[in-house]
């Protein structure tokens, strides 16, 4: 196994095409926005992004213009508001239309797992009396052929072009370990055909077989491998830095405002090279800022079996 | 009216963490939910655990949490599990007591609007839509909604129906494979509410002290039912007051 | 949250009724040897006893008459051969029958999936061109409602009375943490009406709560927590002790003659208090020979957030 | 028949290893195929990952392991996997290449038993069935079968179908949303075998050194089809036999 370590543009580049469908997942945590500023600066066109939770960074991609449609089941900036470049789209058509197909957050999942384990439908029970079928025909109904006869909704998989998934730390072939939250990576990146992780820090495999139950993509998967410290903010890495929240609640006036979110594009991401620039840029007293203090987790013993 | 001596927003915490007495686990969100059920841990429900939707089970946070994603839930609590898990395991299981909702609109049978105002196709204000809240109506066994009162958003008629409440039909009322007994309560800054048994219709039982009827009337999008002993809410205890003011919101983020 | 402590034998008494459908599982891993003793010495009787892979231990509770049914994938003594005792049940009706139900390894772990899930069925790709759905009128067909309308199998849901499992540490509530292989072991939990954990040992929450992303039984889900070392023997738990192959070997030998199958259930089981007798009978020279030398996990970090 | 310096069991597997070249990554067995995807990664398949049943990702065990479940596979391995996601996000999303299976019989068509001896209702021997050899036959993207050739097991009518192999007919062969193109090779103690890409029939491709046609015809149950241009299977290198005995099993247990 070789290493497929290589550069963010590198990866974006080889790897996401215009078309594609791309889902930069993660669940408040280690969402991988130099992945979505990539594509950006890239100027990749025509994705169809699929997410549970859209938040900054795909008002930011969707701002700039690389997607015609969005997967969702969960839209805005979580504990501050609405994505306004979002909105724009889909309630004024402005610059264009937005295409949209919705779920709830566990219908989204099911696509996801359907996707991973190549099943072609996944049964959920919800949606009852809800109007969410009514708008979505990809919402259909079963009914149980036990004898209870329960009637349940199903969902399509979902098996997006590409995964995009930050973890803290990965081995040069991709191995890669994430703990605190843990969202839908795994189902996202199973499901897809093409996969790259995004790790704080690379590390040697004798970490990763250390504590080899704490490995939640594995390489067998991964197409890439980006080493990219602070690839996540504003949003957080457990045990690496905290979500910088000043920056959601900034963003809330930077999208409202078309040109303000132009000039913010320019200055944070066409004008700059790469997310080292980025890094550069925000200065080092910020990233210290959100550093937290250690609380290690202990250790286990897997024993040598000789 | 003369000051109360509590906000709003501390008499429908109050009121609302009442409704947790003996519940042995929650889902939480954030903001107000979040305080309730802190409230009601140091009150009503010593037992109760706390459940996120992010995965996290038995939360210690050692700051008040700015999403139910922070990472303050997850260091030092007894487990992390996946969405997937979360979802499947837990709340279609049946194994979420209570959980809290709320929307930008509710109609008179509970049932909630998180998704468009105006068309769907066309909305002129479009919100955040479902998230895991049409399940949460689904299976939580009881599900309490925390909402400010005003005619815009108590309406006679929802413009999307993103989460069930009841049906208003009694042989039909969520007779498909559910597991929750649906909304159970409704909590305002006016009063609180429950929902009739048989017809699934909210129904007024308290007003809050100085709030009247009219009031009530004035901010909702239908005549409301009122219960026939229509009582007075309870004044948050000073050891509530105390509880929230300096403990759990010190800077009244949520609660002024 | 209150302890849940309490003895393997008031666990079984209260927990454990006849007639239920218990499932022990663990594959090869943490299989509850202890549990099962226990159930066997308080003569628990008409038992419907699921498991993937019936292996020694349900041989051993089986040829003890606790059981009238077995559901599962596998049947064998891992590495060796045949269960002998469950053989001549089902070859020979000796000294009664034994009702069977069998699925593939993925069937049962889908149906405890579903149990887990409230699902009323699961959708597998398997079965095509095989024998088993005409040996088992569980496993039905269902077509994909989707455009391509693909035929696949479904296996109902599987909600044992009562779920054991075995792990290497919890606490007085019940919140385990496993490390090395998982099995199914989590699934059959949520699937179970009553879950009790048996562990090796019982640890301080705050051991616990310095790594969630460990914990794979949330003491939610749990009803009873017992702590007994060595309570997987001759199975092995990771880290703790390794697996007892001579008494694999030798059971192939006591359970082919009836009579020393009885002969070792008397000495081993019937005659003992508990599973602190068998220990001690074993002597500690043997489960010394049985401990790994250390292979730590190393820590991670996840940070403090205050 | 003079001493060829090599056993059965070490032909098969020197046979069975080179089947493997070029090949990412197999699900292992314990025993014979334990021997072969370690004796592959070490000569024609260096990038070969093994994966195990019980779900062991990048396994570098410090012993020969007793079974799929050897805590030396644990230990200083890449990743662990619950069952679950082993079957269906790996096996059953066809990210398996390659798979062994083995069988009390088998039939020209490559289908297997592993499920009874007689009637399923009243068996002669019953066997352990499945285990997961029925998605494995279905989703693994090959299928290799090691087996000793006897008349007993290589049988004309299967008592039980457990594992499908190809059905006989082309039209109708694997129609139905699998994933693999099923059995691909069978190595025995007498020969190898191949399948007709056509009719999905058994074929005989070498005999081992030593081996006539009529031997081979007197341990299966039907007449066997043997392929135009019948070759002999290339005996263990020097290098493949000192792997074997030094490296992989130098206690003999499965080679002797």
């Amino acid at each position: 196994m070789g290493s497929k370590v290589t550069t963010m543009r590198d990866a974006i580049a080889e790897l996401v095409r215009d078309g594609d469908t791309v889902a930069i997942e993660g669940f408040t945590h280690l969402i991988c926005f130099a992945a979505g500023h990539e594509i950006i600066r890239q100027r990749k066109r025509d994705l169809t992004l699929a997410r549970m939770t859209p938040d900054v960074i795909y008002d930011q991609m969707i701002g700039a213009g690389v997607a015609r449609k969005l997967i969702f089941s969960w839209l805005g900036n979580p504990g501050v508001g609405s994505l306004h470049a979002v909105r724009r789209r889909i309630e004024q058509q402005d610059p264009e239309p937005l295409e949209i197909e919705e779920y709830s957050h566990f219908g989204m999942v099911c696509r996801y797992v359907a996707g991973a384990a190549n099943l072609p439908f996944f049964p959920i029970r919800s949606y009852y009396e809800s109007d969410i079928p009514k708008v979505n025909p990809n919402i259909r109904w079963m009914r149980s052929p036990y004898e209870d006869g329960t009637e349940v909704a199903v969902v399509p998989p979902l098996r997006p072009d590409v995964t995009i998934v930050a973890c803290q730390r990965a081995t040069p072939e991709g191995d890669a370990q994430i703990w605190g939250l843990l969202g839908c990576q795994k189902e996202a990146a199973f499901a897809a055909d093409r996969v790259i992780v995004v790790c704080e820090e690379l590390v040697d495999e004798s970490v990763i077989r250390r504590d080899p139950n704490r490995t939640v993509i594995p390489s067998i998967i991964v197409d890439a491998v980006v080493e990219q410290p602070f690839s996540c903010h504003p949003s957080f890495a457990q045990g690496y830095y905290d979500r910088d929240n000043a920056f959601y609640l900034k963003w809330d006036e930077i999208s409202r405002d078309p040109e303000a979110l132009d000039a913010w594009l320019k200055e944070w991401v066409y004008d700059l090279e790469s997310h080292a620039d980025y890094i550069e840029k925000m200065g080092p007293a910020h990233w210290e800022s959100l550093k937290p203090e250690p609380a290690t987790s202990g250790e286990v013993n897997y024993g040598r079996y000789a | 009216m003369s000051d109360p001596g509590y906000t709003k927003s501390e008499i429908m915490i109050a009121a609302s963490a009442r409704l947790l007495a003996g519940v042995r686990n929650c889902f939480v969100g954030v903001g107000l939910p979040n305080i309730v059920c802190n409230l009601a841990q140091r009150t009503v429900a010593p037992d109760l655990q706390l459940v996120y939707e992010s995965g996290v089970f038995g939360a210690r946070p050692e700051r008040l949490p700015l999403s139910i994603g922070d990472p303050t839930l997850v260091s030092g609590s007894t487990a992390v599990t996946s969405m997937f898990e979360l979802f499947a395991y837990y709340l279609q299981a049946g194994l979420i007591d209570v959980a809290f909702l709320g929307g930008a609109q509710i109609d008179r049978y509970g049932n909630l609007n998180t998704t468009v105002i105006g068309d769907y196709a066309k909305p002129k204000v479009r919100l955040p839509g479902s998230g895991g809240a049409c399940e949460i109506a689904i299976h939580a066994r009881k599900v309490l909604v925390i909402m400010r009162q005003a005619q815009r958003s108590f309406v006679e008629r929802l413009h999307f129906r993103t989460s069930p409440g009841h049906s208003g039909d009694p042989e039909h009322d969520r007779a498909r494979g559910w597991w929750g007994s649906g909304p159970t309560n409704v909590v305002t800054d006016l009063g609180t509410y429950g929902f009739d048994e048989e017809t699934g219709e909210m129904t007024l039982l308290t007003l809050h002290p100085g709030v009247t009827l009219e009031q009530v009337r004035e901010n909702m999008g239908w005549e409301p039912k009122v219960a026939p002993d229509l009582g007075e809410t309870p004044p948050p205890t000073p050891e509530e007051l105390r509880l929230i003011r300096e403990e759990l919101d010190p800077e009244g983020v949520y609660t002024s």
